[in-house]
């Protein structure tokens, strides 16, 4: 849980305090650029912002998404066919910025697009419309010179986190994050494993119970927690009300989407904020 | 390498926060095992116990009379159990596995080499093993996956991206993610995340020490060249390191040339350009991607491209970090052979030597053959040889257009479909 | 021996009159090269340096955990180059032919084994091969004669008789009686007139002498019971005269028991009967043919007898007069395995240690596992792994049944009619 | 040339001697038992025996006939078949004594079915029909016993010599022969090679001339020479005028029968001896 012991807290830190004073737990939810296409991807973004999710992360694709499992990927590499830039990108998100002001966004990618774009010049230009960064084959250790870019241009570089994290490693984490922390709750990749397998009940995790960890988070963090991989279902989010900030929301939403377009998914959005 | 695992400006670790802990167990037990005699010695039993080491260095009379130039040698690791170099590895890291205490085994591959040799190594120690292998990969070079089913691995084919070893990788990293507290992903080549590259470089240094002490036997000096195809890098940092800092032997990489410079068509990623020219319009360049930074064939977005070679263990699209970096400090030449080329140079040796290399290894042959007439009939030449061809058949066959082989194949099926 | 190339009422020379200068020139030839240290170097420079001997003695602990009985090791002629213990002779006689001053080598082959051998010392040496092969088998073992072809060998089809290894033989014999002044009819077992099967035995030799001293560091004593698969007897005999002496060495011969014991189901020469009941009704019999006095399958009218094992290589009708001399002698004990046992044993190999046996040699395994579990836990057992099992992929998958091989088969055939 | 130095001279010898007196030079023909059946191949041999061929060749069909090239391997392999057994075969010759005493025939087999059958027994069984026996795979050296029982049973073991032959050992084939000498002309197998290649207008010989090789046994030898291998046209028999007291035909005779039966076996007989 996040709480106030940072000296100067960021503008996505505060944007989401302030909307976790009105709300239990906020969502953020995932979608990747040029997936299905450029254009129905920006009108998916565009849906989702008008159906009031406090978070957007945006995901610019790589062809080589490690991270991610089948839906994702799938996605990303149907995404790249359409020979996405992220120069576009980063336009489409100042647009929305200036459309939505009521949401944050975060750009998500792998190093390399970012790398060969000119990583500080990435964080430069992309300052006009995102809030953070979320770049998952970045450690904290190689990122000297983007954590300082990033504090120049106000954009904050998220962590992520992750219930193998060893304590020490999750202090130094806790102490670099600004912005919100990013806990991934379970070991694998973004979507299938667990959560199909054990019938999408549970939120899965590893050996330590998902309380226990988020609980030792919340002590060591001063940010805000988001929680992320596996969630498909309402009472997951709401088994999460007190132990995060943000539920993020990712492949099951790629999947509501293929299943049923636009029309699926803010069915979905109305579902997992409880609303009917 | 420095403490990070980076060689110049390649290598480091680049690694989804959740293989963390793994990665560190990794590099420690790696350090702790490098310092330990009796590891080292398990390693080298092993070496010579299973696979056969040492592999002998072969003179050829022969082939250095016909082109008439420098003496030539091969160094024959296709003389390994599995028939290439790939064991020395796997055999390290299969003993590092145990010391680890881990069950089971992830792998990778491309032709099949490196899967099968995992197959192996698992079958041998006693773990489970996992192989992801691209589902084109797996069409196009099924007798691998026979084998390695019969050795009782699990091959998963992998649909995700162009199905090849690259979406494979990627594959293993994900189950990595996944199982890491009980398995030890085996990394076929040395790229990968810190200590990949030097581990796995490490493993199959045998080869260069090898080779150093039997040039002295045979020709009483070090080589004055030294010849290896590179395609992830391993074979070629396992028979160069050794001679680094030996600066009059000149080492030379031989990179897949493939049927022309489109994308697509090669995986040429080092000798059409200096590193330095850092352009996206040359065929590598410098990336971040699949744990590591290093040289790789992408797009000007960063997208890393799709390669082509007629030995499937070549069209990586990356190179080992400590390969780009031997390479753009200038001691290590990088040099390319299309397939034309190499075709001829596995025929050359065939006929004149009575050695069936490798695709992969006939690009050294090729690449030193450019080369040999015009050196010094004084000089010693060591070219890599590291593995045997008999798997090659398929591709051979197409290439020099067998039709008896197809009518083979064709009764083979009438048969089967008979009985 | 004695001095006619007798072992016992075995050996001997029966050849056409024609052939005799050039017998008794090999004979001569071979004898002084024995006797000439210059030559013994070649050969033994020659066998490490091409072929990579010494070729290691592997300890097998998982499978000799599971058995519950005797230590196993095994002797890795499969590490050969080539893949086979097929090397060891055709480097000998190799050398042999280049002393003798003659340009070109004639070689039989029954599945391929010997044919690619000698076409690769042909090449290695720059002698003329020709290789003679059953038309059947070409037709069976086609991917050997793409290599032979490829290593610039002339295979010819022999469509006489059964088409097979005998046929071929014969075919080769009466390619010497033309051209014996300038041609060696390089034999790939220890059959044939004399020197032939000492010869042979005496080249492959280097096998048990490398056991002999690998057992001694190994686990501090000789073997206390040595396995061999036996078909011509070559690496039988290879493996097992180094301890003929050592009377405390078990020494036990496995044969193709193939389908069952129909005249044409199998290769069963010794095994089934002692040679003292000279009848007929037994499964081989002596007779003389082919150059020699041995024990074969034949009928009552002494033709002899189709053979069939799932293993080309042990389907001969004959055997080496020294093995026949051995088995009646007590020296040797003859076993067989048949057909179904012999792929449990070759599955069994690869699954618990990561070894790919030849059939051929899958037949010792099978018979050494018919015993070992009964062996007392203290002794040590070696079994000659006298090849690798690669080249059986289209046997192997036929007799597991995978449906997927064949699949791969026609997509290949498919892509190649389309290009 | 056969000259009178024997102290006891063989029933063979004395028959070739004889007809040598009135005839230039002989014919021996051979066929193969049990070609292409069994019956076929006694009314063959009754054709050339009626045909009245001086010496007739039978050969005991062996699996694996390692002198012999494509036609009579081809011969032997389908007379296999019809599973010719030995004791047979040497009922018909007797039988053939018996009805063509102008003639003499002579067994010829490889070793092995001999050996099943006794090599003794034979050479004792045989001696009722069979003037000599050619047994190709049994050299001199082998053959004590053998030889023995042939002058027991008053048949001749039939040598063969060739003209790789060195000196040494001709003068031992030539001490030993009796009956008469069998002189291959040439390397290889019987039939096919030099013959085909080189347009059959010679009897091919090796390095040494024929006339020299042949002049070179004449002078070691007592017994009459037959001359053997690649003879398939009467010039070729009159050139061996003067140098041999045989002609043997073999792959020409098997060839003429394949192609036109009985008749052209007659007709091949006819055209050798030169009257037509
Ligand atoms: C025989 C052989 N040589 C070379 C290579 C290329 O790999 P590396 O560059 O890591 O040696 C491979 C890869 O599969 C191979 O199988
Ligand atoms: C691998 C292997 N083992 C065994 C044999 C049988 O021959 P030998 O009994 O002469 O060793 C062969 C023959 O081809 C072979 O290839």
């Amino acid at each position: 849980m996040s709480n106030d012991r940072t000296p100067e807290t960021s503008q996505l830190q505060q944007f989401i305090q302030q909307e976790r004073k009105l709300k239990p737990i906020l969502l953020m939810t995932h979608v990747v650029y040029g997936y299905p296409s450029i254009e129905d991807s920006i009108r998916l973004m565009e849906t989702l912002l008008e159906s009031g999710v406090e978070l957007l992360e945006i995901q610019f694709p790589f062809s080589d998404p490690i991270a991610d499992g089948p839906s994702i990927l799938n996605a990303c590499h149907k995404a790249i066919n359409h020979r996405p830039q992220l120069d576009h990108c980063l336009k489409a998100i100042e647009s929305f910025k200036q459309r939505f002001p009521n949401s944050r966004i975060l750009l998500m990618s792998y190093l390399n697009p970012l790398y060969r774009y000119g990583l500080s010049k990435l964080v430069k230009e992309a300052a006009t419309g995102v809030s953070g960064l979320i770049i998952p084959d970045l450690p904290l250790e190689q990122a000297e010179q983007y954590r300082k870019d990033c504090e120049l241009a106000g954009i904050d570089p998220i962590w992520l986190i992750t219930p193998d994290t060893p304590e020490s490693r999750l202090v130094q984490h806790c102490e670099a994050a600004t912005g919100m922390l990013y806990c991934v709750s379970r070991r694998g990749v973004t979507g299938k494993t667990d959560s199909q397998k054990e019938d999408s009940k549970q939120i899965p995790t590893t050996t330590v119970s998902l309380r226990d960890y988020l609980g030792l988070v919340a002590e060591k963090s001063t940010v805000p927690l988001a929680v992320g991989f596996g969630i498909r279902e309402r009472h997951q989010i709401t088994m999460l009300q007190g132990l995060a900030d943000v539920a993020i929301v990712g492949s099951a939403l790629l999947d509501a989407y293929d299943n049923g377009g636009l029309r699926q998914i803010r069915q979905l959005i109305t579902t997992l904020r409880g609303k009917n | 390498m420095n403490n990070n695992g980076y060689y110049g400006r390649y290598g480091g670790s680049y690694i989804p926060e959740i293989l963390y802990t793994s990665q560190q167990q990794l590099l420690k037990e790696y350090r702790q095992a490098q310092a330990d005699s009796s590891f080292q010695l398990e390693l080298q039993q092993e070496m010579q116990q299973f696979s056969g080491r040492p592999t002998p260095l072969t003179p050829c009379r022969n082939l250095s009379k016909l082109l008439g130039g420098a003496q030539i040698y091969l160094k024959r690791e296709d003389l390994n159990h599995s028939g290439a170099h790939k064991m020395n590895n796997v055999i390290g890291q299969g003993l590092l596995v145990k010391r680890m205490g881990k069950k089971r085994i992830i792998a990778e591959t491309g032709a099949g080499q490196h899967g099968i040799a995992s197959a192996l190594i698992a079958a041998r120690l006693g773990l489970e093993c996992t192989v992801y292998m691209g589902a084109k990969d797996i069409e196009r070079q099924y007798p691998n996956v026979f084998w390695m089913k019969q050795l009782g691995a699990e091959v998963v084919p992998v649909t995700s991206g162009g199905q090849t070893l690259r979406d494979a990788l990627d594959e293993a990293l994900r189950d990595w993610t996944d199982s890491h507290p009980s398995s030890h992903y085996l990394i076929g080549t040395s790229c990968g995340c810190a200590p990949y590259p030097e581990m796995v470089a490490k493993f199959q240094s045998v080869i260069g020490r090898e080779t150093k002490e039997q040039s002295q036997q045979l020709f009483n000096a070090l080589p004055d060249a030294v010849y290896a195809s590179v395609g992830g890098g391993s074979n070629a940092c396992g028979i160069m390191l050794p001679f680094q800092s030996d600066v009059a032997v000149e080492l030379i990489g031989v990179e897949a040339g493939g049927r022309g410079t489109k994308p697509g068509d090669h995986a040429v990623r080092l000798s059409n350009n200096r590193a330095e020219t850092d352009s996206p319009a040359m065929l590598g360049s410098p990336g971040i991607a699949q744990g590591f930074a290093s040289i790789f064939l992408q797009d000007e977005q960063g997208q890393l491209q799709e390669t082509h070679s007629i030995a499937a263990g070549l069209d990586y699209v990356g190179v080992s970090p400590i390969i780009a970096d031997l390479a753009e400090k200038n001691r290590l030449r990088m040099i390319a052979a299309k397939d034309d080329k190499v075709i001829e140079a596995f025929q050359l040796l065939l006929r004149h030597e009575g050695i069936i290399p490798a695709l992969e290894s006939a690009h050294a042959v090729a690449g030193a053959i450019s080369e040999i007439p015009q050196r010094p009939k004084e000089q010693n030449v060591v070219i890599n040889i590291s593995g045997r061809g008999d798997k090659d058949i398929f591709n051979v066959a197409s290439a020099v257009g067998d039709p008896e082989f197809d009518r083979f194949l064709s009764r083979y099926l009438d048969q089967s479909l008979k009985t």
